[in-house]
C-alpha cells in the first residue's frame, strides 16, 4: 500500500520534472526539473531495495552531474531565449506523428492492463538487496574487467574534457 | 682427330669468334681505339673464315657427310635446340659470308677512318657476322629465325648508324618494320611447320617432309616462307626498304645490303628446297616474283642518278634472278649466283664507297665523270665488276646468270615467259651498269667546285682488288665444262632440276651475251658522248622516265594506302574509341553513381535533430514491426 | 493492487518518451543533453525494476555502469558544448550543420 | 621441422617495412639505402629457392600447412611450383631495383619505402598462398600500398588515377570474393559441413556446368581487370602515367601478373569444363588486346602511356597462350609473365630516368638525345628490342612459344596475334626514332647527363637477365614445364579435351590444306 502511494506520488513528480525539462524556456528550470525527476527515481530505487544505487543517484547524478550542468548554463548564459520557430522542414509534423504513436502505445498498455511483462519468474528467491557490500562483491568478482574498463573510460573522458577546454580554438585563426 | 674434324665438331667456334669480337669491342673498344679495334674485328671474322675453310676441306674432297652439331637445348618444348648443320650449302655460305665479310671489315678500317663512332661500327659489323653465320649454320628453324632477326637488327643499327641524319634513322626503322612484315608470314609458316611436325629441327622437318605435309599445306608453308624471304631479300612487294637502306655507311651497303643479308631469303628457300619440291605452285610463285622483281627493279635502276641507289636497285634486280633460280628448282644456280653476286656487288659498292670517299661525300653521278684518270685502281676494278654483272664472259656473273636462265628455259611452258623476262632484264642490267660506269668514270668531269678526287688508301683498294679477282674468276668453279659447285652442293639438295644440255646451252648463252652487249653498246653510245643524247633519250619517254626515276612512286602509294590509313585507324582507336567510348563508359558509370549520390545528398542536411528524428522513426518502426510479428 | 515491475517500466517508458521528444524539439544543446540524461535515467529505472523482478543483482550493477558512463559522457559533452560556444557564441544546434552532405 | 622458407619470404618484406618505419625520422638519408639493403634479402632467398627447387616435379614444393582459424577452414597454407617460382623471383628482383630508382623521391621517403616493402610482402603472399582466403587477403592488401604510391607520389592527376585503379580492382575483387565464398560453402556442402578455403581441397569439388560457368566468370573478371584485358584496360594507362617510377615498375612488372597468374592457377585449375567453354571469349579478347593495345600505343604522344599500352598488348599474348591449352602455350605464357616483367620494368625505369632529367614524358619534347646520352640510348634500344621480341633476347622466347602453342588449337587467333610482332616494332622503333635520333632540336636537351653508375647497375642487371633468358631460357623452362603440364593433364583428365598432337594439317587454313 505504501508502495502504491509512493509510486503515484513520486511517479507524478518524476513526470512533472521531465515535462519541465522539455518545456521550460529557461535552461535553469530545465535543470531543476531534471533534478526533481532524478530524486524521484532515487526514491523508487530505495523502494526496490537498491540502496547503493539510490545513494549514487542522489550524490553523483542529482549532485555532481547536475551541478556541472548548471555551471555550463551559467557559462553560456541563461538569458538566451530560444526561437520557437522550426526551421527544419518536416521536423514538427513527423515528430507529432511519432509522438502520437508512442503515446498510443503507452495508453494501450495502461488501458489494456498489460503489466505482466517480466513477472513470469518472480518469487523464486529473496529479492536481492543492493547494499554496498553486495554491489562491491559483484563489481570486483564477475565484473572486474568492465569495471576497470570504465575506470579507464573515466580517465580518458577527464583528459579529453581538459584538452577540449584548455586548448584555445583554432578555427578563427584559420579563417 | 684431324684439325678439320675438330673444327667440324666445334663448328660453333665460327659463330663465337665474331661474337667475342663484338662483346670485347663493346666494352673496351673505346680504350683500344682506332684503328686497332678495326683490326681486332677483322681478325675475328678472318679467323672464322679460316676455320670455315679448314672445316670445309673434307666437304671439298667429298669425304665427309653433313654433320649436325648439338650445342645446347634452347627451347625444348618447340624442339628448338641450338644445333648447327655443317653441309656443303652452309659451308659455302659461311665461306662467302666470312670471306667477303672479312674483306669489307678491312675496307671499313679505311672508310670509317675519323668517324667518332669508329669502334661502335665494328661492334655492329662483328655482331652482324655473328648473326649471319648463325643464320646460315642453323639446323633448326628456331636458330634460323634467331639469325634471321638478328641480321635485321644489325641492318637497322647500321643503316641508322649516322642517326643524327633524320633520313638515316627513318630508313633504319623502315627496314626493320618492312622486314617484320615479312617475318609475320615467316612466323605463320613456322607455326604450320611446328604444328605438323611437332619440332622445328631441320633433321625432322626437311628430311622427307612429304610424309606429313600435304600438297596444300606445303603450298601454304612455301608461300608463307616466301613472304619472309621477300621481306629479307627485298623482293616485290616488300623491296621498298632497300633503296632507303643506302643511308647507311657504304661498307654496310656492301656487306649487308648486297653481299650477305639480303641473300638470306634465297638461302632459306634453297635450304627448305624439300618443302618447295612438294608444291609446284609455291615454286612458280617464287620464280615469278623473282622474275618480276628483277625486271621491275632494273627499270628503276636505269633512271636513278644516285651512285648507291642504282646499285641498290641493281641488288634488288639481281636478287630477283636468284629467286628465279631457286624457284625453278635450280638451287645450285641460285646459290651460285648468290656467290658471284656477293663478289661483284660487294665490289661495286666498295668501289662506289671509294668514289664517294674520294669525291668528298658526293653521291650524284651527274656530278662525277672523268674519274678514271684520278682513281685508276677503283676504275679498273669497277670495270671488271660492271662486266661481271652485265654477264659478259668469262666474268663471274655470266656463268651464274646464264645457268639460271638456262634452267628456267629448260622447264618449258610458263617458265619460258619468265626466261624471257630474265633475258630482257639482262639487257637492262647491262644498260644501267654501263650508264653507271660511264657517267662515273668516263667523259668530262662535272665535279662541283672544291672537289678534288683522289684514290682511296691501300686498306681500301686491296679488298677491291681481291674482290675484283674473285669477280673475274669466281664463276669458273661452275661452268658447263666443269660443274664443280654442282657436285659440291649436290648432297644439300634432293630435287635438282638439271638444266638443258648440249647445243641449247650454248645457244641460250649466246643469246644472253648478245642481249647484254646490246645493252652495253646502247648505254655507251648514249652516255659516253653525253650532252644532247641523254636529253633526247629521256625526252622521248619523259613521263615513263620520270616515273622510273621516282621508283614508280611506290613509296608514296604505300604511304597513302597503308601508312596513312593505319595511322588514322590507330589515332581513332586511341583518341576516339579508347578515350571516348571505352573510358567514356567507365567514366559514365562513375557519373551515374555521382548523380545518384547528388540526388540523395539533401537527406544529409547536417541538423542533428533531423538525424535524431530519423533514429526515433527507425526505432518506432522497428518496435511496431516486432509487435506485429510477435517478437524478434 | 501491488506495484509490479510493469508499473515502473511504464513510467520509464513515459519518461523516455518525454526525453526523446525533448531532443526533437529543443535546440539548446545543454537542454538536449539534459533530455539524454532523462532518457538514461528512464532506462536505469527499467534495469532496477527488471533486476528486482528477476531476483538478480546484475540489474543494479548495470545501472552502476550506466551511471559511470553517463558521467563520463556528460563531462566530455559539456566540454564540447563549451568549446563550440567559445567559437560561435551560440549553443543552438541548428547553427551547426557543417556535416551537411 | 624444415626451415619455413616460404613463410620467411612473405614475412621478410613486412619485417623490413617495420624496421624502416622504426628508423628515426631525422635520418632521412637512411630510409632508401636501408630499404634497398633489406629488400636484397628476399632476392637472396628467392635465388636460393630457385636453385633448390626440384626441377622436373610438377607439384607444390616447400609446402607449409598450419591451421589458422579452423571453424572456417582457413589455414596458412603455402607452396611453390614452377608457375609461382618465377613470379617470386621476379618480385624479389624488381623490388630493390624499383627502390633504387626512387632517389628522386623527396617527400615522405620513409612512408614510400615502407609502402613498397608492404607491397612486396603482399605480392609474395599472393603467389605463395594455397589457401584462397589468404590469397584473397593478400590480393586486396596489395591495393593499399599501391593506392598510396600512386596517390601520394604520383604526378598531377595522381588522385584520379589512384581512385580509378582502386575502384576498377575493387569491383573485380568483389566478384571474386563472392566466388570464393560460394566455393567455400560448396565445399562445406559436399564435405559434411566442413568449410574449407584450401585450394587443393577445392580441386576435388564436383559442380554442375552452369555453376562452374558463373564461378569462372566471377574469377575471370577479377583477373581480367588486373591483367588488364580489353575492354577493362583503361585504368592502366592512367595509373602508369601518374605513378612514380617505382610504382610503374612494380605495377607493370608484377601486379599485372597477378591477373594472368590467377587465370592460370584458379580459372584453369578449378573450372576445367568452364575453361573449355570460355576459350573462344578469352581468346577473342586476348587477340583484340594484342592488336588494339599495339595500335593505340603507336600514336601515343606520351612515352609512359606508350609503354603502358604495350603492356596491354603483351599481356594479351600471355592470356592467349594460357587459353590455347597446349603445353607450349602455357609454358610460353608463364615464361612471358617473367620476361614481360623484366622488360617492361626496364622500360619504365628508362622513362623514369629521362623524366627525372627533363620532367616531361612527352615524345615531342625530345629528339636527337642519343647524341648526349649514348649509354641511355643503348639501354633503351636494347630493352625495346627485347620488348619487340627479338630472338636471343627474352621477349622472343615467350612470344614464340605462345604463337607456336596457340596455333595448335587456336589457328586463326594465332595468325592475327602474330601481327602484333609487326606493330610492336612500329610503335617502339618509331618512338625511338622521335626521341633519340636526328639532330637535337630543343636547347634544353643539349645539356642532358648520361646515366650514372647507379642507373647503369640497375639497367645492367635487367639487361643481363634479358640476355640470359633469351639465350638459355631452359633454366626457367625446365622448372615451369612440369607444372604447366600438370594443369593441362588435369583438364584432360576431367574433361573430354585432348591436346591435339602435331600431325598432318588436314583442315588447317580451311581449304588450302586439303589433302
Amino acid at each position: 500500500m505504501t508502495e502504491l502511494v509512493l509510486f503515484y506520488l513520486f511517479g507524478s513528480l518524476a513526470i512533472v520534472g521531465a515535462l519541465s525539462v522539455v518545456l521550460a524556456k529557461n535552461p535553469v528550470r530545465s535543470a531543476m526539473g531534471l533534478i526533481l525527476t532524478m530524486l524521484s527515481l532515487a526514491v523508487f530505487y530505495v523502494v526496490q531495495s537498491a540502496y547503493f544505487v539510490a545513494a549514487v543517484q542522489v550524490i553523483v547524478y542529482a549532485g555532481a552531474v547536475m551541478t556541472l550542468f548548471l555551471f555550463v548554463i551559467m557559462l553560456i548564459g541563461v538569458d538566451r531565449s530560444e526561437d520557437l520557430k522550426e526551421h527544419i522542414p518536416w521536423q514538427r509534423p513527423l515528430m507529432f506523428v511519432l509522438g502520437f504513436v508512442v503515446l498510443g502505445g503507452v495508453v494501450a498498455v495502461i488501458v489494456g492492463n498489460e503489466w505482466s511483462w517480466v513477472t513470469g519468474i518472480s518469487n523464486l528467491a529473496e529479492a536481492p538487496v543492493g547494499s554496498a557490500e553486495a554491489i562491491g562483491e559483484g563489481l570486483f568478482t564477475n565484473w572486474v574487467l568492465p569495471f576497470e574498463a570504465t575506470s579507464l573510460l573515466l580517465i580518458v573522458a577527464a583528459v579529453g574534457a581538459i584538452a577540449l577546454a584548455y586548448f584555445p580554438a583554432k578555427r578563427k585563426e584559420r579563417e | 682427330m684431324t684439325m678439320s674434324e675438330f673444327f667440324i665438331r666445334n663448328i660453333w667456334l665460327i659463330i663465337l669468334l665474331p661474337a667475342i669480337g663484338a662483346v670485347v669491342l663493346h666494352f673496351v673498344g673505346r680504350r683500344i681505339g682506332e684503328p686497332i679495334a678495326g683490326w681486332v674485328a677483322s681478325s675475328m671474322i678472318g679467323l672464322s673464315f679460316l676455320i670455315g675453310l679448314i672445316a670445309a676441306i673434307p666437304l671439298f674432297q667429298g669425304t665427309a657427310e653433313a654433320h649436325v652439331v648439338h650445342v645446347f637445348d634452347w627451347i625444348p618444348a618447340l624442339g628448338a635446340s641450338a644445333e648447327l648443320l655443317w653441309d656443303p650449302l652452309s659451308a659455302l655460305m659461311v665461306l662467302v659470308v666470312s670471306g667477303v665479310g672479312a674483306l669489307i671489315h678491312i675496307y671499313s678500317i679505311g672508310y670509317m677512318h675519323g668517324d667518332e663512332r669508329f669502334t661502335r661500327f665494328f661492334v655492329y659489323l662483328n655482331l652482324f657476322a655473328t648473326s649471319m653465320l648463325t643464320l646460315v649454320l642453323a639446323n633448326n628453324f628456331g636458330v634460323l629465325f634467331v639469325g634471321w632477326e638478328l641480321v635485321g637488327l644489325c641492318s637497322y643499327l647500321l643503316i641508322s648508324f649516322w642517326y643524327v641524319r633524320p633520313s638515316a634513322a627513318a630508313a633504319g626503322k623502315k627496314a626493320f618494320i618492312v622486314n617484320r612484315i615479312g617475318d609475320f608470314g615467316f612466323l605463320i609458316g613456322l607455326m604450320i611447320i611446328f604444328s605438323t611436325f611437332g619440332t622445328l629441327s631441320y633433321t625432322t622437318v626437311l628430311n622427307d617432309p612429304g610424309k606429313l605435309l600435304g600438297a596444300g599445306a606445303a603450298t601454304a608453308v612455301g608461300l608463307l616462307l616466301l613472304v619472309g624471304a621477300t621481306g629479307k631479300s627485298a623482293q616485290l612487294p616488300l623491296y621498298v626498304w632497300l633503296p632507303d637502306a643506302m643511308e647507311g655507311p657504304t661498307p654496310v651497303s656492301a656487306l649487308i645490303h648486297a653481299a650477305t643479308m639480303v641473300t638470306a631469303g634465297v638461302f632459306m628457300i634453297a635450304r627448305t628446297s624439300s618443302i618447295y619440291a612438294l608444291s609446284d605452285t609455291a615454286s612458280v610463285v617464287v620464280a615469278t616474283i623473282g622474275a618480276l622483281t628483277a625486271f621491275y627493279a632494273a627499270t628503276i635502276a636505269m633512271a636513278q642518278t644516285d651512285i648507291k641507289r642504282i646499285l641498290a636497285y641493281s641488288t634488288i634486280s639481281q636478287l630477283g634472278y636468284m629467286f628465279l633460280g631457286v624457284g625453278s628448282a635450280a638451287y645450285v644456280a641460285g646459290v651460285f649466283h648468290l656467290m658471284t653476286h656477293a663478289f661483284f656487288k660487294a665490289l661495286l659498292f666498295l668501289g662506289a664507297g671509294a668514289v664517294i670517299h674520294g669525291m668528298a661525300d658526293e653521291q650524284d653521278i651527274m656530278k662525277m665523270g672523268g674519274l678514271w684518270s684520278k682513281m685508276k685502281t677503283t676504275g679498273i676494278t669497277m670495270a671488271v665488276a660492271t662486266l661481271a654483272i652485265s654477264g659478259i664472259p668469262p666474268f663471274a656473273g655470266f656463268w651464274s646468270k646464264d645457268e639460271i636462265l638456262a634452267s628456267t628455259f629448260g622447264r618449258g611452258g610458263w617458265w619460258v615467259v619468265l626466261w624471257a623476262i630474265g633475258l630482257i632484264t639482262a639487257g637492262l642490267t647491262a644498260f644501267y651498269m654501263t650508264r653507271w660506269f660511264v657517267l662515273t668514270f668516263l667523259g668530262e668531269p662535272r665535279w662541283d667546285d672544291g672537289v678534288h678526287p683522289h684514290e682511296a688508301p691501300k686498306v681500301m683498294t686491296v679488298p677491291l682488288m681481291v674482290l675484283a679477282a674473285l669477280a673475274t674468276v669466281g664463276g669458273l668453279i661452275n661452268t658447263p665444262f666443269r660443274a664443280g659447285l654442282e657436285h659440291f652442293l649436290e648432297p644439300s639438295f634432293e630435287h635438282l632440276t638439271s638444266g638443258p644440255s648440249g647445243a641449247t646451252v650454248w645457244l641460250l648463252a649466246a643469246i644472253s651475251v648478245v642481249v647484254a652487249l646490246i645493252g652495253i653498246v646502247v648505254a655507251w653510245r648514249l652516255y659516253s658522248r653525253r650532252d644532247a643524247a641523254e636529253e633526247a633519250w629521256t625526252a622521248g619517254l619523259p613521263s615513263l622516265w620520270r616515273r622510273m626515276g621516282h621508283a614508280y612512286y611506290v613509296d608514296d602509294v604505300y604511304g597513302t594506302l597503308v601508312v596513312a590509313p593505319g595511322k588514322l585507324l590507330a589515332a581513332w582507336s586511341a583518341f576516339v574509341l579508347d578515350k571516348k567510348v571505352i573510358d567514356g563508359a567507365v567514366i559514365g558509370v562513375g557519373t551515374v553513381v555521382r548523380r545518384i549520390g547528388a540526388a540523395l545528398r539533401p537527406l544529409q542536411n547536417g541538423f542533428v535533430r533531423s538525424y535524431a528524428l530519423s533514429i526515433a522513426a527507425g526505432v518506432v518502426g522497428l518496435v511496431i514491426w516486432f509487435l506485429a510479428t510477435g517478437g524478434l | 493492487m501491488t506495484v509490479t515491475a510493469g508499473w515502473y517500466m511504464t513510467l520509464a517508458a513515459v519518461l523516455f518518451g518525454i526525453g526523446a521528444v525533448g531532443i526533437l524539439v529543443r535546440r539548446n544543446a545543454v537542454v538536449m543533453f539534459m533530455c539524454i540524461e532523462l532518457m538514461l535515467n528512464a532506462v536505469n529505472l527499467t534495469f532496477i525494476a527488471a533486476g528486482q523482478e528477476l531476483r538478480d543483482l546484475t540489474g543494479q550493477l548495470a545501472v552502476f555502469f550506466v551511471l559511470v558512463v553517463a558521467a563520463a559522457e556528460v563531462v566530455v559533452g559539456l566540454a564540447i558544448i563549451v568549446a563550440v560556444f567559445r567559437n560561435s557564441e551560440t549553443a543552438s544546434v541548428d547553427e551547426f550543420n557543417e556535416l551537411k552532405g | 621441422m624444415d626451415f619455413p622458407i616460404l613463410t620467411v619470404l612473405i614475412l621478410l618484406p613486412f619485417a623490413a617495412a617495420v624496421i624502416v618505419a622504426l628508423l628515426p625520422s631525422r635520418r632521412k638519408e637512411l630510409f632508401l639505402p636501408v630499404g634497398i639493403a633489406l629488400s636484397l634479402l628476399p632476392v637472396a632467398l628467392a635465388g636460393y629457392l630457385f636453385f633448390v627447387f626440384k626441377t622436373g616435379e610438377a607439384g607444390f614444393q616447400f609446402v607449409e600447412n598450419v591451421p589458422w582459424y579452423s571453424p572456417w577452414g582457413i589455414s596458412w597454407h603455402l607452396g611453390v611450383d614452377g608457375i609461382s617460382l618465377l613470379m617470386i623471383v621476379l618480385t624479389a628482383i624488381l623490388m630493390p631495383i624499383s627502390l633504387a630508382a626512387s632517389t628522386s623521391i623527396s617527400k615522405r621517403v620513409k612512408q614510400f619505402v615502407v609502402f613498397n616493402l608492404l607491397l612486396e610482402g603482399g605480392l609474395m603472399g599472393v603467389f605463395l598462398s594455397l589457401d584462397m582466403f589468404m590469397f584473397f587477403v593478400f590480393f586486396e592488401v596489395i591495393l593499399i600500398p599501391m593506392y598510396f604510391i600512386i596517390g601520394v607520389w604520383g604526378s598531377e592527376r595522381r588522385i584520379y588515377a589512384a581512385v580509378k585503379f582502386f575502384l576498377f580492382t575493387a569491383f573485380g575483387s568483389a566478384l571474386m570474393l563472392a566466388g570464393i565464398i560460394a566455393m567455400a560453402l560448396m565445399y562445406a556442402h559436399q564435405n559434411g559441413g566442413m568449410v574449407s578455403f584450401d585450394y587443393l581441397g577445392w580441386l576435388t569439388l564436383q559442380m554442375p556446368i552452369h555453376t562452374e560457368l558463373w564461378l569462372f566468370a566471377a574469377f575471370a573478371i577479377a583477373f581480367a581487370i588486373k591483367v588488364p584485358m580489353f575492354p577493362f584496360h583503361t585504368w592502366l594507362p592512367d595509373a602508369h602515367v601518374e605513378a612514380p617510377t617505382a610504382g610503374s615498375v612494380m605495377l607493370a612488372g608484377v601486379l599485372l601478373k597477378m591477373g594472368t597468374y590467377g587465370l592460370l592457377r584458379f580459372n584453369l585449375g578449378l573450372f576445367p569444363h568452364a575453361t573449355l567453354k570460355f576459350v573462344p571469349v578469352m581468346a577473342v579478347l586476348a587477340v583484340i588486346g594484342i592488336v588494339y593495345g599495339a595500335a593505340v600505343a603507336i600514336v601515343q604522344p606520351n612515352l609512359k602511356k606508350l609503354v603502358a599500352y604495350s603492356s596491354v598488348s603483351h599481356l594479351g599474348f600471355i592470356v592467349l597462350g594460357i587459353f590455347a591449352l597446349t603445353s607450349q602455350g602455357l609454358e610460353g605464357g608463364v615464361v612471358q609473365m617473367f620476361n614481360h616483367g623484366i622488360t617492361t620494368g626496364a622500360l619504365f625505369l628508362l622513362v623514369g630516368m629521362i623524366y627525372e632529367r627533363r620532367h616531361t614524358k612527352e615524345i615531342s619534347d625530345f629528339g636527337g638525345i642519343q647524341k648526349v646520352m649514348p649509354i641511355f640510348a643503348g639501354f633503351f634500344l636494347f630493352t625495346a628490342f627485347a620488348s619487340i621480341g627479338l630472338p636471343s633476347l627474352n621477349g622472343f622466347i615467350g612470344e614464340f612459344l605462345i604463337l607456336m602453342g596457340s596455333f595448335l588449337t587456336l589457328k586463326w587467333y594465332a595468325i592475327v596475334a602474330a601481327s602484333g610482332v609487326i606493330l610492336a616494332a612500329v610503335y617502339l622503333l618509331w618512338a625511338y626514332e622521335r626521341v633519340f635520333t636526328g639532330p637535337i632540336t630543343k636547347p634544353e636537351n643539349e645539356k642532358l647527363l648520361d646515366l650514372d653508375a647507379r642507373e647503369k647497375t640497375m639497367l645492367g642487371v635487367l639487361a643481363a637477365l634479358m640476355l640470359l633468358m633469351g639465350l638459355y631460357p631452359k633454366i626457367a623452362l625446365d622448372k615451369i614445364g612440369p607444372s604447366t603440364e600438370a594443369v593441362l593433364d588435369r583438364i584432360q583428365a576431367t574433361t573430354s579435351y585432348q591436346v591435339p598432337a602435331p600431325g598432318r594439317l588436314a583442315d588447317v587454313l580451311g581449304g588450302i590444306g586439303g589433302e
